[in-house]
Formats: structure tokens, C-alpha cells, sequence
């Protein structure tokens, strides 16, 4: 048998997918239309993120999923639920492995410009949660030269390396691949802080008397919002539920969920707005 | 230490996951042994061709990692035309294109091992190639491998463990799942493991068994 | 679809720094295992009955849980008693313990695969258990298992990859992480794969070229 | 001058041992089997063998294949574990101890070696060690067990290997030589040692015909010298030449033995007639002659 030439197999590897993305194909219709034929919409998410997308004791629980049952009533659609792990979360959208997005996500410039957002659901600025009874963290800046997570992809994160950039002796931070992980290392004391949106951490400490937040917020203001792809078949879809959202922020129903996942409503625009990072 | 109640309560989520960790990794050996069939026949194929697509297909796909492929599975599969790829069709095609690999050449080492001259004889009595390879040569190659073949599905349902990348919820998802609701990591994971070892030592005994029936057989 | 591998040098630091985790934990990993394999293949030779039993039960249990699970327990699971290990120290001690068993059943096939009479010859002579072991099995087994050795390095390399999930900051990891953030999952996912092929490549070559070198001996 | 490896010039093997007895004796035997025996589940394999083997004799074992001759040549190094009866080399003891209590159990791997000391053993299948040279598989021993310096080892298995005729293939591998080589190499790596006893396990069956003639003649010479020898042995004209007694072996018994031209020439016992029959037919062509030299 011939040995393989490593650098022609590289090559054919190489035009082997150059050619795929040249026979790539794109769906032409638009996608309200496609979800309301087949009367499901295909939603792609992490549960892992309590308390909007979590599993309590093996059922899918959250504010997810009780605000899209609403959307998918209102649509007239089911929602068919798929569980990823968040770094494959945004992939998956983009390759068209579902409809939709209702991770939620921070809304950030960047990806808006690459995504299609909804109107934003709840706050999501970044804040510290710690061990409750680690007194070295008093402030976010504390967090100096200490051991930090975040989740791998996320915009948290992403505050996270800016915030430590700035302080004296910036933290040692580790990207995990979900939230749970991080909590489960702050518990075990591999790291001193978890740097997550507040409505997560806040929730997470009333459930685990172990963990505290650490006040105030370091983050810049920011909102969650859900996710659609950033073309043409999807504009109307993400309009669809825009509106379900609106008639949320009228009838008060979006505050009564939020009050009753975050323990109190949240002042979110009901408009487009542009996000400060 | 053990808690039994939480063990109670998690084993008919963790019965259904073993489910489609099963269905995932037997419809991938499945499929992978017809992939690898073909593959192996190209690596013997005359055509120079052929064999080189043969093997870069085995260069490629022993030499990525399962979870490699898997991304790229779930990320590129729209462009072969396959938007909206369920979860278990993503991670079934990923395992059967991974494990094709493997039992390519598993099955290649035992189509090499049959005499030529049944080929002939074949061939002479006007059978047509396709018809040598599956009648013929494919039956003993798979007699001959068979310990090897069990031990590759034993890998398979090992490397299973991965497909929630895809978005899959397969056993380890679901036991990763309750040991990030209830902080019980330890315990789950043992169960976890305790499962996997339930279905692969057994299946590791019977290849062992295999390859001593066979040897005696031969010997 | 637009494919831009500026993204690549753009990181190329962190790239290089994630290679180098790579490396480490599997280069590491493998040698712990080869060491702790070779123990155990010498302790089933050597050891009495109940050693056996004990060492050929944590070797089916070891072979037959994914490196996943086996990762999770050890991360995860360790703190809960006391066993806090950092994430990279983990990748290698599991990378370590996983591959032993498998290095283990090698060493012991190549244990086997020298003759007993050799072993009887030394014996009369008057050649001990480990002078033997060191003088006469080594080094002939050693030709003999090569080309398992390496394809077991091999698929190491590529187990190195699923430490991504438990935090540690290797290829896969900083390679899909940039590619999250960015949005460029095609180019990162391409070069993951061209570095792995790369490896795995460079590896099975320098196995082909050590077995010549040390074969010598049973070319006529 | 040649190397001299008659026994009675060979260096006293383990002198601190109190039952050895002190040069040559030739009147007691340098090994003494008494009633051994040997079963392996409900098959005897060996049953009530006596046999003396004394200095400078040469004792061939014959018999047809399963007779138990080369359990018996093993045991002899305790390579096979006899469970009845003794074997005394030299006046000790080999491979059990009795305790206290007049139970036998395994002696220890220092005392096994040190009866060991006394034999030279040759096999079938030469059993070399491929990675090493032919100077490496004799100087091994030497260097690692009688703690000889390299160079010193070297040229004593310089010496060795001319005798057997292979000096100028020392520093070939075994996979290059032919099987006669590696069998007279595999004399060679035992020789080095300076044993007081050789034994040979069929030392001519794995080879080539035409092969056999080398090896055989190096074995000749080693009876000539002098060495105490028990030897394996489908060749019966190695037998008849060289043997001072012939022992033939049936079923794990001794049925008969005697010198060679007792036990060739004027046998009376019918297994034994049968087995030189079958011996001669099997070598059909040159039937005629041998019996003409009868």
C-alpha cells in the first residue's frame, strides 16, 4: 500500500470543504410561513442557564418556557425544545438546525449586527456571586488576583476579561462550557467568583444559601433578548413575536413572570434600543 | 454518602437515556458497518482512484476526534443540504461516518486474509464482483473479525457519551443534567458509570469468548 | 459564506499557548500511563492470586466507562471527597489512568508473546525474575508492541480533545471558543482538524520510522 | 590451548555448601533419582524412576513420543515439578525442602540456583535470545550472574563460541544464523557457565536434517572431553556411539537399560523391539545397510 502524502490528504481535506461551502443552499421561503405549516417551531437552547432555561430534578423548567408557550399559543404552533450545550448554540442556529434562539442572550452590538433580536425579556447585567461565606469579596474589585469563571462563548464572560483587565492584579479566569459547571467549581472551591448575568446569580443564590452576589453589579447595563438568524426569511417571525412580547408588556404579564422567576419586575425597554457594549 | 431516594428517582430518566444511547450507538455501528464495508473494498479496489479516496476517507476520519467531527457534523451538515437535522440523526451520522473508519479496517484485515483463489473460482463461475465481495468474501471476513467488531460497538457506545454536543440527551446529558440540579456529581457519575459498564463489560466478555471460540476453531 | 483565516493569526498566541496544553497533558498523560501500565502488567505477572482479581476488575471497570464519564467523575465528582485537582492536573491524571488499562493488556500480550523457553533458558542459568524481565521481555516486547504503543498515543491525542469539557484551555476549547465568539466556526473548526491530522500524522510516522530502527535484529 | 570443560578441572561450584562433596567422586553418583514421580491430574506422567548418572558418563533417553523422557530430562533441572520421590544432584536436594514438620515445600530461588550452578541445559527449540548476538547470549550469564566484567565475559565467550566453531559469527543476531548455529550457540551460552552436568532435550529435533551433523559432533566432542551428559535422543546412532547407557523410557516408565549393545543388539523386551522396529521402518532405505554392519 502507498503511504498517505500528508500534505496532498490536507489539501483534498481542504477542497473537500471548500466545496461543501460552495454547494451550500439556502432555504427560500419565509420562515413564519414554514413554522406555522408544520405547526412546531424549532427552538434551540441550554438548560443550564437557571432559571430562564434549567432542569429541576430532570423536567425542562424556566421563564423560557412558560413565555414561549405563550408565543407558540398565540402563533399557533408547539415548541419543540433542543438542548445544547450554549458554545453550540449560536452554530446550530446559523446552520439551520432550528428556527429560533431562546437562550436568551445578552444583546450585545456585535451580535446585533449578526443576529435578528427580539425585544428584550429581562435584564442581564453581569454581577459577581460568590461563596457566601468567603468575606475576602466584599466589592467586584476584590476579585483581584483570585480564581474567576464564566461560561465558554457567552458575552458575560466577555465583560468578565474587560472588568479584570482594569484591576491591579487581574484574576486567573477558566471558560466552562455551562453555568452549572461554574457553580459546581465555585462550590467546590476550584474558583472564588462567578461572573453571570444578575437575574441567574440572584436566582441561584435564593436556591443555594451557599452562594451570595456580590453587590454592586460591574457590568455596563445590559438586556437579554432572543435570537433569530439575521435574514431576510426570518424578519417576520421575529416581528411575530415581537408583538406577542408588546401585548406581554401591556397586558403585564411579562412583569408577572418576571416577578415570579426574578422576585420583582424589571424595567426593560419595550422598543428597539442600542446596547452600550 | 448515597443518597437512595435521589438514585430511585433518577433511574427511569436515566432508562430512558440509556435508550437513546443504545439506539444511537447500535444505528451507528449498523450503518458504520455498511460505510465501512464499502470502504474497505475500496482500499482493495484496483483503481488507484479509489483506493486513495479509500483511504484518505480512513486518514481523515481516525485521525479528527469524535467531538471534532461532531461539530463539524452539526455545523456543516446544512450545506449537504440538511437544514433542520434532528439531534439523533446529527450524532448517528457522526458515529456511523467515525466508526466506518474503524471497521474498514477492521474488515479490510479480513478480506486480505482470504485466499485468493476462492476469487477466482469465483469469478470464473461468472459471478460479478459485488456479488464475490458480498457472498463470498464478506460472510468469512466477518467470521474472522468478529471479536474485533464487538469490541469496536463496545467503543462506539463508549464514544456515544459525546453526542450532546449535538443536542442529543443521551446518557451522560442526563446524568450531567440531575448532578447539576442536585450537586450530587459524585453519585451520578458512579451510576453513570456503573451503567456503561453494565452494558460493556458483558458485550467485552462475549468478544472475548468470541476470539477463544475462534482461535480453537482455527487451531 | 465567507471564509477568513485572519481570525487564525489574529489569535495566534492563544492558538499556540492551547497547542501547547495539548501537548502537555497528552504527552504527559501518556507517559504516567505507560509507567503505571507497565506496573500493572508486571503486579498480574508477578502478584498472587488476589492482586490479580483486584487489578483485572479496576481494568474492566476503567475500559468499559467513556473517558468522558471517567473525566466527570474525577472533575466533578473528586471534591466531593477532598480530591480538588485543577482542571489540566485532572486532563493528565485521567489521561493517565484511562490509558494504563489499555497499556497494561499491551504490555501483558507482549509478556506473553515471548517465548517461555527463553525465560526457561535464563532461568538455568541462573538469571532472576526481574533480570529477565528487564534483559529478555523488555526489550523484544518492546518491538513487538510498538505499533500498539503508538496507536494507542494516537488515540490519546485525540481523548485530549474532550478535556475541553471540563475547562481545560487546549485546542479544542480555545479553538471553539474563539470560534463562538467571532462567529467564525468554519475556519476554527477547519484548523482544528488540520491540527489534529497534523499530530496524529507526525506521530504514526515517528512510530514507523522507531520500529525499523529497533527491529533491526529480526531482519535476516 | 583449548578451553578444558571436563568437569574435574572446572572450578568447585559452591564450596560454603556443607553436603557438596569436595572434587571427583567417582564412585557416588553426581545424580541420583530415586522413585520420582510426576502426574498431571490422573495422568502419571512419570512413575518410580530410578536412575544414577555419575561422572563422565553420558546417559541417553529413549522412548517413543509422550514416554515421558524430556518431563523427565525437566525435572532433572526442576524446569517440571516432580511430586514424588528425590532427585540428588550432587548429594543435595533439588528443588524441594523438607521442613520441621518432614513436609516438602518449594526450596527458594537462591537454593534452586544454587543446585542449578551444576547443569548446563540445551532445548529443543534453542531458545536464544533474538536481541542479542551470539556473544551477548553467552556473555549475558556471565556478567549478570557470576558479576565477570564485560571484557573478561566477552573473551571467555570468545572461547566458548570457538569450540562449538562460531567464532567468527559472534556478533551476528540468532535470525541470521542457521538452526545448527543457534543450537551449537545455545551449547556455547551453556558451556560458558562451566557446568558439571549437560543435559540436552532433544537438541537435534528441530532441525534440518543436514543440520544435525554439526551439532552432533559438537556433542561428541564434549563426551570425549569428558563432561557428565543426559541426552534426549531420537539419534540412535548418536546413541549406540556415544552413550555409556542407553535408558529407554514407555508411558512414563523405565522399561529397560543397559549399554547400547545391550539395549540395541540383544534385547529381549517386546515395547522396546517395537519402538526399534518402527525406528528402522520409518528409515526404510538405508535398512539393508545397517543391518549388514549388525
Amino acid at each position: 500500500m502507498k503511504k498517505p502524502n500528508l500534505l496532498k490528504l490536507s489539501l483534498s481535506k481542504l477542497t473537500l470543504a471548500l466545496g461543501l461551502c460552495l454547494a451550500a443552499t439556502s432555504a427560500s421561503a419565509d420562515l413564519l410561513d414554514d413554522v406555522k405549516e408544520r405547526g412546531v417551531l424549532n427552538v434551540g437552547t441550554e438548560f443550564h442557564f437557571a432559571p430562564f432555561a434549567y432542569l429541576d430534578a430532570g423536567q425542562q423548567s424556566g421563564l423560557n418556557l412558560e413565555l414561549m408557550e405563550r408565543v407558540g399559543s398565540e402563533l399557533g404552533v408547539s415548541i419543540n425544545w433542543i438542548d445544547l450545550p450554549w458554545p453550540s448554540v449560536l452554530p446550530g442556529l446559523e446552520a439551520g438546525n432550528y428556527d429560533f434562539v431562546a437562550g436568551p442572550a445578552m444583546i450585545t452590538q456585535e451580535r446585533k449586527l449578526r443576529y435578528n433580536f427580539t425585544l428584550p425579556i429581562a435584564d442581564a447585567t453581569v454581577a459577581i456571586l460568590k461563596r457566601a461565606d468567603d468575606d475576602s469579596i466584599q466589592t467586584p474589585e476584590d476579585i483581584s488576583g483570585k480564581a474567576a469563571g464564566g461560561g465558554r462563548g457567552t458575552a458575560q464572560l466577555e465583560q468578565l476579561k474587560a472588568f479584570a483587565a482594569e484591576l491591579p492584579e487581574p484574576p486567573t479566569i477558566t471558560e466552562y462550557v455551562d453555568y452549572s459547571q461554574t457553580y459546581a467549581d465555585l462550590a467546590a472551591g476550584r474558583i472564588d467568583a462567578v461572573a453571570n448575568s444578575l437575574p441567574n446569580i440572584a436566582y441561584t443564590a435564593t436556591q443555594r444559601p451557599m452562594f451570595e452576589v456580590v453587590q454592586p453589579p460591574f457590568g455596563q447595563p445590559a438586556f437579554f433578548g432572543y435570537m433569530a438568524r439575521n435574514d431576510e426569511e426570518s424578519a417576520s417571525l421575529v416581528e411575530a413575536i415581537n408583538e406577542v412580547l408588546l401585548s406581554m408588556h401591556e397586558d403585564g404579564s411579562l412583569s408577572e413572570l418576571q416577578t415570579k422567576w426574578f422576585g420583582a419586575p424589571m424595567d426593560i425597554p419595550s422598543e428597539d434600543f442600542e446596547p452600550e457594549i | 454518602m448515597f443518597d437512595w431516594p435521589t438514585f430511585l428517582f433518577s433511574l427511569p430518566l436515566l432508562g430512558k437515556a440509556l435508550l437513546i444511547t443504545l439506539q444511537t450507538s447500535l444505528l451507528g455501528n449498523a450503518i458504520g458497518f455498511v460505510i465501512g464495508t464499502l470502504i474497505a473494498s475500496m482500499q482493495l479496489a484496483k483503481m488507484p482512484l479509489l483506493r486513495r479516496l479509500g483511504g484518505s476517507y480512513i486518514f481523515i476520519f481516525r485521525g479528527v476526534p469524535l467531538l471534532v467531527q461532531l461539530l463539524v457534523i452539526y455545523y456543516l451538515a446544512p450545506m449537504f443540504g440538511l437544514p433542520n437535522l434532528p439531534p439523533m440523526v446529527a450524532a448517528i451520522m457522526a458515529l456511523s461516518l467515525c466508526s466506518g473508519a474503524y471497521i474498514a479496517e477492521i474488515l479490510r484485515g479480513g478480506l486480505l486474509a482470504i485466499p485468493s483463489g476462492q476469487r477466482e473460482a469465483a469469478h470464473l463461475l461468472g459471478m460479478s464482483r459485488p456479488a464475490i465481495l458480498l457472498r463470498v468474501e464478506l460472510p468469512q471476513a466477518v467470521q474472522s473479525t468478529l471479536p474485533s467488531l464487538v469490541n469496536e460497538l463496545v467503543l462506539l457506545i463508549k464514544s456515544s457519551a459525546l453526542v450532546s454536543v449535538v443536542g442529543l440527551a443521551d446518557l451522560t446529558r442526563v446524568a450531567q443534567n440531575l448532578a447539576s440540579s442536585d450537586y450530587l456529581f459524585f453519585q451520578h457519575y458512579l451510576v453513570l458509570a456503573g451503567i456503561y459498564c453494565l452494558i460493556n463489560i458483558p458485550l467485552t466478555m462475549f468478544g472475548r469468548r468470541l476470539e477463544r471460540h475462534l482461535e480453537r476453531s482455527l487451531a | 459564506m465567507t471564509f477568513d483565516l485572519s481570525i487564525i493569526t489574529a489569535n495566534a498566541d492563544a492558538i499556540w499557548n492551547a497547542f501547547l496544553v495539548t501537548i502537555y497533558t497528552w504527552l504527559a498523560g501518556s507517559v504516567l500511563g505507560l509507567i503505571a501500565g507497565l506496573l500493572i502488567a508486571a503486579l498480574m505477572l508477578f502478584g498472587g492470586r488476589p492482586l490479580q482479581r483486584l487489578l483485572r476488575v479496576f481494568i474492566e471497570l476503567v475500559r468499559g466507562t467513556p473517558f468522558l464519564v471517567i473525566l466527570f467523575l474525577v472533575y466533578y465528582g473528586g471534591p466531593s471527597f477532598g480530591l480538588r485537582l485543577g482542571a489540566i492536573t485532572a486532563g493528565v491524571v485521567c489521561i493517565a489512568g484511562y490509558s494504563s488499562v489499555y497499556f497494561a493488556e499491551i504490555f501483558r500480550s507482549g509478556f506473553a508473546a515471548v517465548p517461555r523457553g527463553q525465560l526457561e533458558a535464563g532461568e538455568c542459568l541462573g538469571l532472576g525474575r526481574l533480570q529477565l524481565m528487564w534483559r529478555v521481555q523488555l526489550p523484544q516486547m518492546l518491538v513487538l508492541i510498538l505499533p500498539s504503543i503508538i496507536n494507542m498515543l494516537t488515540i490519546l491525542c485525540k481523548e485530549t480533545a474532550v478535556l475541553s469539557i471540563i475547562t481545560v484551555p487546549e485546542l479544542t476549547a480555545v479553538l471553539t471558543g474563539i470560534g463562538t465568539r467571532t462567529f467564525t466556526f468554519i475556519e476554527t473548526l477547519l484548523v482544528l482538524c488540520i491540527a489534529y491530522l497534523l499530530l496524529i500524522e507526525i506521530t504514526s510516522r515517528a512510530g514507523r520510522w522507531l520500529e525499523r530502527r529497533v527491529g533491526t535484529y529480526l531482519q535476516r | 590451548m583449548p578451553l578444558s570443560l571436563s568437569p574435574s578441572t572446572s572450578p568447585p561450584a559452591a564450596s560454603n555448601l556443607e553436603a557438596t562433596p569436595k572434587g571427583p567422586d567417582k564412585a557416588s553418583p553426581i545424580i541420583h533419582l530415586s522413585a520420582v514421580g510426576k502426574r498431571f491430574g490422573n495422568h502419571q506422567v512419570l512413575a518410580d524412576i530410578n536412575l544414577s548418572v555419575h561422572h563422565s558418563e553420558v546417559v541417553c533417553l529413549i522412548g517413543p513420543s509422550g514416554s515421558g523422557k524430556s518431563t523427565l530430562l525437566r525435572s532433572m533441572a526442576f524446569l517440571e515439578e516432580y511430586d514424588e520421590g528425590e532427585i540428588h544432584i550432587e548429594g543435595r536436594l533439588l528443588g524441594w525442602e523438607i521442613d520441621d514438620r518432614g513436609r516438602r515445600k518449594h526450596a527458594g530461588r537462591t537454593r534452586l540456583n544454587q543446585a542449578r550452578r551444576n547443569l548446563g541445559i540445551v532445548f529443543q527449540q534453542f531458545n536464544l535470545w533474538p536481541h542479542m548476538t551470539a556473544l551477548g547470549n553467552v556473555t549475558e550469564a556471565l556478567v549478570r550472574v557470576r558479576g565477570i566484567k564485560r571484557n573478561e565475559a566477552e573473551k571467555r565467550a570468545m572461547e566458548v563460541l570457538d569450540k562449538v566453531g562460531l567464532a567468527e559469527k559472534a556478533k551476528e543476531y540468532p535470525a541470521r544464523l542457521s538452526g545448527g548455529q543457534q543450537q551449537r550457540v545455545a551449547i556455547a551460552r551453556a558451556l560458558a557457565m562451566e557446568p558439571k552436568i549437560m543435559l540436552f532435550d532433544e537438541p537435534t529435533s528441530a532441525l534440518d536434517p543436514e543440520l544435525v551433523g554439526e551439532v552432533l559432533a559438537v556433542m561428541k566432542q564434549l563426551a570425549l572431553e569428558g563432561m557428565t551428559m543426559v541426552v534426549v535422543t531420537h539419534e540412535m546412532g548418536f546413541a549406540a556411539q556415544v552413550a555409556d547407557t542407553v535408558v529407554f523410557l514407555d508411558q512414563g516408565s523405565i522399561v529397560t537399560r543397559g549399554t547400547p549393545s545391550e539395549v540395541f543388539r540383544d534385547t529381549q523386551h517386546p515395547r522396546l523391539r517395537q519402538f526399534l522396529q518402527n525406528y528402522l521402518d520409518r528409515n526404510a532405505f538405508w535398512h539393508t545397510t545397517t543391518e549388514q554392519e549388525n
